[in-house]
């Protein structure tokens, strides 16, 4: 078993508090939607904010995580 | 699509109209350039709620916006006839009437330098994860989401 | 639609970036402001049966064309959402890498900045009389006819 | 009768060799066309070139002249 990072940014690291965290796939098996489940539940808001997931700085690349992945839990852009 | 040219589009604070200028000045000894366009991004003092916007705080997922930049760039080259595109975001904290965002684009002809640094500017608004938290005077803020 | 606000459009020779930088630091007070787009011409050294273009040699029918350039901000005034909008063109010489055109168009969103731009430039382009004489390095010359 | 100032710029300054003239009305009549084909007559090489005419600062805005009218004959636009 193994871990992947996750990432926090802008709003939605003001829900969790943090802005990285290493998630075990002991503690959440190895997929993306079970991921966001336990985050968004674990992090109270978090769910009401839209976001898309980049997984090592790709979005919407996978469903099935491996061992040292970067997952990022990306808001809304902002830029310009 | 080689990394030689790659550099960093982050800048910490504003971008100053000198640092402008100065961009300008470098391209005056392209003398295949007949045409510029240049995109600036400026901080509204928006108001929400009877509260004035003071600065926007930046923040970005700096590998991947770095990543992101350097695509969007290459494929402004690819899609137009470019001599030059550069691209300059804020990192940090920007007040009310500083700059942001600088896009400069450069063609030998008018209709290029115009379609890639309209190009450019959408897709760094859409495609590139940097956050804005907008601060109000009374530092009370509200997290700014593009359209 | 009144005259008080009329001022020159030509500048005796090439316009400099510092005067471009002067422009935008001017507007970091208006902060209803959200974009800004700027468009350049520069003179390119184009080759010609093997002679290269050293500057180009502007002159205008002066009165007509101040009147013009007028006309021109005034309607992008009516069409466009903006805050500001200001034409510059040389007169005189203008050497190869210089600028000879400087258009700068502000508003509080960039699809305003940016579609006023293109069309003061096009508008310019097509509805001023301004006339240039092509120098060759070795003194001979060419009129310039704009497409 | 009366006279119109009559001016020249650009590539077409330069065959007529000046940039301004009276023309009076008893030298070529009050009409456009008549002062067109005088000067093209005047000045070898000047009608090979496309040009627009603009009486009193516009274009195109009449064919009969009068008294006073600032006739301009401008060769193709070259701004910006």
């Amino acid at each position: 078993m193994g871990f992947v990072s996750v990432k926090y940014f802008g709003m939605i690291a003001e829900k969790t508090g943090k802005e990285i965290e290493q998630i075990s796939f002991e503690e959440v098996g190895n997929h993306l939607t079970d991921l966001k489940t336990y985050c968004e539940k674990s992090y109270p808001g978090m769910g009401d904010i839209k976001y898309q997931i980049a997984i090592n700085k790709c979005l919407g690349s996978k469903e099935v995580l491996q061992e040292g992945d970067e997952v990022a839990f990306l808001p809304p852009f902002a830029g310009g | 699509m080689s990394d030689k040219k790659r550099k960093k589009t982050f800048v910490q604070g504003p971008i100053s109209p000198e640092k402008i200028a100065n961009s300008i000045a470098n391209h005056q000894s392209k003398t295949n350039i007949g045409a510029h366009d240049i995109f600036l991004g400026q901080v509204r003092a928006d108001q929400v709620d009877g509260k004035i916007v003071g600065a926007i705080e930046y923040t970005a997922y700096e590998e991947m916006a770095e990543e992101a930049f350097h695509e969007i760039r290459e494929s402004a080259f690819e899609k137009f006839n470019l001599t030059c595109a550069h691209i300059y975001h804020s990192l940090g904290t920007v007040k009310a009437g500083e700059l942001c965002l600088f896009v400069f684009t450069s063609s030998p002809h008018r209709n290029d330098a115009f379609e890639a640094c309209r190009y450019l500017v959408e897709e760094v608004k859409s495609k590139v994860p940097v956050f804005g938290k907008e601060i109000f005077e009374d530092e009370t803020h509200q997290w700014k989401v593009n359209k």
